[in-house]
């Protein structure tokens, strides 16, 4: 039969950070499962949630739990069928020579942030760790970390993968000290993958196939990096190749950290999903929990075996 | 000035020419210029980068920037081409039904006064990410001020010529073909230079939602890779295609309007 | 005549259009049930609006304030500019390219500069703005001070009027009601640009809202931030078309 | 050094359509019958036969109660002030707009409305307009496309009466390119080739400086006198009303209507030095007596001139 | 029925300043010293004396060696076909632009540059060219202001000499308000109001209707009689020219000189009769004569008019 046409929509920009689907495709893994897969980027002003909820995009590669448990919120039909990030994909960094000491060091400092996430991460470590989050004075941080490293700023977010390593070869990894959400008891997976309720419902053997073909491609690009990096560079040639690779190996750290050496590569723990709920209900993002059994759906990986999960 | 006396038609080409190479000289001039003073006041390049380092960054990898500017311009000339056409109609509508014009035209002016940006979601899954996407950002930004201008350029038309025109027993249609829409050609062509630059304007932000291929995606790469060479190097093609389109709109009006705003 | 609101039929007919289009755009959305993420209906956003309305007169009044000032800006740079060279004729040689060249380059392909070097605080979007508005109020402003009668540049001197004199006397008035037009289509560029420089990176401001909004997968929040953009986009054309029509009596 | 312009020969070629006719010779009908006696039999009326021609534009009203007659053959001017409503008179006349209730016009003999006069009178408006975008020769023919003659036909027709206008070797030169006295050519070829019995031609030398105006008046009497056909002239001045007519109407300020109406009794072909002959002077002492109050009229109105 | 306007009892007020003398009684020469001796002294050359004025703008020469001598009080009217350099002549003598070297300039006495007429003789171009934001009075009183005048004052005066020019009431109204009648004596009212020995209007009734233009003249006549200022007049028209001066210049067509030097001694006041006095006409037919051939040369030429 000719293969089913389908899209994949990301979270961002082309990027190693999802070199695995790329990997995929490129080793034609998804047209073995019957599958005409096609990857469309995200963007600053578009939402994964919605063009898989509207049946614009058949997969989503979305923002995080925030989003979905947001997009649940609104009634979105989508389901979550696996979870990339298995541990908060951003730190918080400041100058190693600095005031900045400790996280209780953070207040009356101006701390900038994303506010699509990160910041409920900052308020909850913040209060975890006894520092009321109103003596911070938190900012939203802008797509540069030009102000940080021309020290306007105190402490910046920045995922591990992106603003990290500009930060770092700006001003050097040894000038830096990082503080790590895990530390302070917070976790925050992100970078979740959806479907819609339709698609789940109608074609549970796409999802199958489409998560066999993308852990598959997953464990190539782990094993071949380089090649990893290349298939992404051959679709945004512009890249800075050694950003890529280290962004590679630092979402290796980031996929397979946590219960995955056991559960596989995209399991879903629904422990650390509750600790994130529950941090969403705090901070008001949502109003009432969600059904978590309707948006969590761990079947479509259950279906594969084990063996072939695991990293 | 004796009739027939008609200078030689290289002459225009060779001044063409000359006005080019002087352009290209400036331009070489004020990029070594940029060069030697980011060099000698030390500019950091996350600031202002060296124009070799942005020429370098082209020539290292071309095709992404080939192939974006020519996807660009595709976009960018279809949504041109019908924004041009559907906003020439519409004013002809407009200016032959004052009803609909009174109905319609303020919905016009008020679709106008949306950001589309904010529709990005919208975007995509009305049209996906095809060209016809970008294409029709482009059209929605490019046919307003066409129509704007299409209906001025009626307007104004000399009301006495008109009734000349009536004597010889010019119908309505007559009318249109001979003397009102040639009269509103100049005012038109005022809308179609600024439509040139807003088209372009909405194939990029088009590129926004989503896309692999076209200078707007390049643009976003090097913004949210906080690559600042990369930025250089997307604007320097969008000046290119800008640039470029502006001069094909604007020969294209010295060539059709030579009579000016005569009259 | 009474002091009562008499619209004339053009506007009779206009606000006719509207409500035909809110009508059919209820319909539809209620119609077809359509989700909030696909269209939600006017009822619910202008609801939306009226819940949100602390927010979004915040975040309208801040954009508002963006685009004012950059819009000030703008204006002042197209007018001195055009007016340096009219005074200064030798100058437009350099002026005129560097200008063109510079607004060859779409608006928003300068934000990711401007964000760059100006922050995601107000001053990115004056620059913005005033990028956006400065170049059409400088070619307005240009053509109306070039458009003056050469005769009446004469007249002038004949009475021993200077090139002060004749700027202020003659010129500028003469320009006026092309700059007057020009300022007027740069009104609801300013607002725009303002929300699309936001959307990219702000602390506040209708586009942030938008931004937001669309992350936390709120549509009808989305729209309503729209409504209030095309509000004050609206409001803040009527203001400067009023002024217009004040200041350029005679057309 | 007296004619200003080469006369190349050249003939009207009348197309058969809706009621034309071949052109009769000179009519100067003497003293054309004034009376105006509806009893009469249509045949006797002339060409075109108005009377109690009234116009209102909101409050103003710019015709009120004109009557006048003109034969075949006739060239009849009309002197008033500004703002009378002579150019309100002729855009009637060409079918542009309809008088009032209660006004009555006749064309060769038949009751008609201003409509169907459309396309069947030759109508020159008091500018050129000439349309920018097209040459001198295809302004020329502007007239003759509309009616659907092809454009290579009229073309060629336009080329031969160039030299006779003074535009031999200008066809292909744009209007902007002309002086204003070859552009009021341009518009009365273009009149002359939208071949009509009635040629309406609504001060043609109104925007042209006095000199070339007489000489523009001089080579339309040769035009004219070559090729009759009846003309209705308006004009202010009145020593071309006088220099030009078989007839001059007087118009009263406005409300307009006939205040006057002149038989001109000069010899013709009329020399240049026609305006400094004694009875010339006579006949312009009488107009000119009869307009001085009309024009103090309009003299001091806002708007008017 | 005669007279035109109301005369408002008003008077120039000669502010001193650089030069300008108090009105003199009517001059009238009697036989201008037509003879150009460049030894004779300086103090009978008259108020303006030019010779040999040369103006080239490229390729086209506008006047070639035009030489004049303007008597104080005099009304010195200038004809010429269009094209002939009258309006370059005026912006010479206005200061506006330098002639080519050669030429020689010599105003009240002294020998002077273009430049340094700038701001001394009062210049009335060819259009009105008011300012369509201002209204009647601030455009009358415009040449004032650029003198520094204070405007509570110029307005005053200005105030004053609404009635003479027949705008009585009419000094709140815009441009746009006006007949073309009025705009021109609005220009006027602003030539007179910039107080200089010197007035050169430029063909100012030219943009009239025949009839308004007649008006004008005589209300022109009336004007100067009781304010005598030395007048320099272009015009196209024989008649006007004739009229309204006590001689006449008759340019060549381009490059310009004077052709012909016309005493007018008719009587004044002059009655509008006079344009039919078999004087008048004898004058008119020297003039005509003169002026054909003239004419004829810039008749064809494309662009001239
Ligand atoms: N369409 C119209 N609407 C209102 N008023 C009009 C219209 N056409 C003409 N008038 C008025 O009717 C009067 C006569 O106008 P018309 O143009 O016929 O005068 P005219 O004798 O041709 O003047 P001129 O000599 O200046 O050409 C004027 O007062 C004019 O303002
Ligand atoms: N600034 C200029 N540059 C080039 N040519 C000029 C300039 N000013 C005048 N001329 C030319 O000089 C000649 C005389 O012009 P001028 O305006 O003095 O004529 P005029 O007698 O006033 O004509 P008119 O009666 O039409 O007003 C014309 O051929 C004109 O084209
Ligand atoms: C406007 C805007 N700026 C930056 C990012 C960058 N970014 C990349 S990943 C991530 C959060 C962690 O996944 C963020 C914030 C964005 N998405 N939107
Ligand atoms: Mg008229
Ligand atoms: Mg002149």
């Amino acid at each position: 039969a000719d293969p089913v046409p389908a899209t994949l929509r990301l979270k961002w920009l082309p990027q190693a950070q999802f070199a695995g689907f790329y990997v995929a495709v490129a080793k034609g893994y998804y047209k073995a499962e019957g599958i005409d897969l096609t990857i469309n980027p995200g963007g600053p002003n578009i939402l994964a949630e919605n063009l898989v909820a509207t049946g614009a995009d058949t997969f989503g590669l979305s923002g995080g739990l925030d989003s979905v448990f947001a997009a649940r919120d609104k009634g979105l039909p989508v389901v979550c069928v696996g979870i990339s990030h298995q541990l908060t994909p951003f730190v918080f960094v400041v100058r190693a020579d600095g005031p900045i000491k400790s996280i209780q060091d953070f207040k009356g400092k101006k701390v900038t942030t994303w506010f699509t996430g990160a910041n409920h991460v900052l308020k909850a470590m913040l209060t975890k760790q006894g520092l009321d989050p109103a003596l911070v004075d938190i900012q939203p941080q802008q797509v540069s970390v030009t102000p940080f490293v021309d020290g306007q700023i105190d402490v910046i977010t920045a995922t591990r993968y992106n603003e990290f390593y500009t930060i770092k070869t700006r001003m050097g990894e040894e000038k830096l000290r990082t503080f790590v959400a895990e530390d302070s008891g917070v976790t925050f997976p992100r970078d979740t993958l959806i479907v819609s309720e339709t698609t789940a419902k109608e074609k549970p053997e796409l999802v199958k196939g489409f998560l066999r073909a993308s852990i598959k491609g997953w464990k190539d690009a782990f094993a071949d990096p380089k090649g990893a990096v290349d298939a992404v560079m051959k679709v945004a040639p512009t890249l800075d190749r050694a950003h890529q690779e280290f962004m590679l190996t630092e979402v290796q750290k980031l996929m397979t950290a946590g219960k995955v050496k056991e559960d596989g590569l995209f399991w879903i723990d629904m422990d650390a999903v509750k600790i994130t709920q529950q941090l969403f209900l705090d901070a008001k993002v949502i109003a009432k929990p969600v059904d978590l059994d309707a948006t969590f759906n761990r079947s479509f990986l259950e279906a594969i075996p084990l063996a072939d999960r695991r990293p | 000035m004796r009739p027939g006396a008609t200078p030689s038609p290289l002459a225009p080409l060779a001044g063409v020419l000359l006005r080019g190479a002087r352009g290209l000289a400036i331009l070489l001039a004020v990029l070594v210029a940029a060069e030697g003073l980011i060099v000698l006041f030390g500019v950091k390049p996350w600031y202002v980068p060296r124009p070799s380092l942005v020429i370098g960054a082209i020539l290292a990898t071309p095709e992404p920037y080939v192939q974006g500017f020519l996807r660009t311009l595709t976009e960018t000339l279809m949504g041109f081409v019908s924004g041009a056409l559907f906003g020439i109609a519409t004013g002809v509508v407009f200016f032959r039904a004052k009803v609909l014009k009174e109905l319609i035209f303020p919905i016009f002016v008020v679709s106008q006064t949306i950001p589309v940006i904010a529709f990005g979601a919208l975007v995509v899954l009305w049209f996906g990410n095809t060209l016809i996407a970008k294409a029709a950002i482009s059209f929605y930004l490019t046919f307003f001020p066409v129509t704007v201008n299409t209906l001025l350029g009626l307007e104004s038309v000399d009301p006495r010529q008109e009734a000349l025109l009536r004597s010889f027993g010019a119908g309505r249609f007559q009318l249109l073909r001979r003397l009102q829409l040639p009269a509103a050609l100049p005012q038109i062509f005022v809308a179609l230079r600024l439509a040139s630059a807003l088209s372009l304007v909405g194939a990029i932000v088009g590129e926004w939602f989503g896309d692999t291929v076209g200078l707007g995606v390049l643009l976003l790469q090097g913004m949210y890779n906080e690559n600042v060479v990369a930025i250089w190097a997307a604007i320097a093609m969008c000046a290119l295609l800008g640039t470029g389109f502006y001069a094909v709109v604007a020969a294209a009006e010295r060539a059709l309007v030579f009579w000016g705003a005569e009259q | 005549m009474s002091a009562r609101f008499h619209p004339s039929r053009a506007t009779q007919r206009g606000i006719l259009g509207m409500v035909l289009l809110v009508a059919v755009w209820e319909g539809v959305a209620r119609g077809f049930a359509l989700p909030a993420y696909t269209l939600p209906s006017v009822s619910a956003i202008l609801g939306s609006i009226w819940d949100h309305r602390q927010v979004l007169f915040a975040a309208g009044a801040y954009t508002f304030a963006e685009a004012v000032v950059g819009y000030v800006l703008g204006a002042l740079i197209g007018i001195v500019l055009a007016v340096v060279i009219t005074l200064v004729p030798m100058t437009r040689n350099a002026i005129v390219p560097v200008a063109t060249s510079i607004n060859s380059v779409p608006v928003v392909a300068w934000s990711p500069l401007i964000l760059l070097w100006f922050g995601i605080g107000m001053p990115s979007k004056f620059v913005m703005v005033a990028l956006a508005v400065s170049f059409t109020v400088f070619v307005s402003a240009l053509a109306g001070l070039d458009r003056v009668d050469r005769r009446s540049v004469d007249l002038m001197r004949s009475f021993g009027a200077g090139r002060l004199a004749i700027l202020f006397r003659l010129r500028l008035p003469t320009a006026l009601p092309l700059i007057a037009a020009g300022l007027r289509v740069s009104t609801v560029r300013a607002i725009i640009v303002a929300i699309v420089t936001e959307m990219l990176g702000a602390y506040d401001g209708l586009g942030w809202v938008i931004y937001q909004a669309v992350l936390q997968v709120d549509f009808v929040k989305v729209w309503s931030a729209i409504f209030v953009a095309s509000a004050a986009s609206l409001l803040f054309f009527g203001l400067v078309g009023f002024a217009e029509k004040r200041l350029v009596f005679w057309k | 050094m007296t004619t200003a312009l080469p006369h190349a020969p050249w003939r009207l070629h009348y197309t058969k359509r809706k009621g034309a006719r071949l052109p009769v010779a000179p009519a100067h009908p003497g003293a054309a019958s004034l009376a105006r006696d509806d009893a009469a039999p249509a045949a006797t009326r002339g060409l075109l036969d108005l009377s109690g021609l009234t116009k209102t534009f909101g409050a103003v009203t710019a015709l009120d109660g004109f009557s006048a007659t003109v034969e075949e053959g006739e060239f009849v001017t009309v002197v008033g002030p500004s703002g009378c409503g002579k150019s309100t008179l002729f855009n009637i006349v060409a079918g542009l707009e309809e008088p009032d209730p209660g006004s009555a016009m006749r064309f060769e003999g038949k009751s008609v409305h201003a409509a169907d006069l459309l396309g069947r009178v030759s109508f020159m408006p008091q500018r050129d307009l000439l349309l920018p975008w097209r040459t001198v020769i295809d302004n020329a023919i502007l007239a003759m496309e509309v009616e659907g003659t092809p454009r290579r036909e009229a073309r060629a027709q336009a080329e031969k009466m160039l030299p006779e206008f003074g535009l031999a070797g200008f066809g292909q030169q744009y209007p902007h390119q002309l002086s204003g006295g070859m552009r009021q050519r341009v518009a009365l070829m273009r009149t002359f080739l939208f071949k009509r019995d009635l040629m309406l031609l609504d001060e043609p030398f109104g925007a042209l400086d006095a000199l070339t105006r007489t000489m523009m008046q001089r080579w339309l009497l040769d035009v004219w006198q070559k090729n009759r056909r009846t003309i209705l002239f308006i004009t202010h001045d009145v020593d071309e009303a006088l220099f030009l007519g078989d007839r001059v109407l007087v118009m009263s300020a406005r409300p307009g209507k006939v205040k006057l109406e002149q038989k001109v009794d000069l010899p013709r072909p009329r020399p240049a030095e026609i305006v400094i002959s004694p009875e010339f002077i006579r006949l312009k002492r009488t107009l000119l007596e009869a307009i001085e109050e009309e024009a103090m009229k309009s003299f001091l109105a806002p708007g008017a001139a």
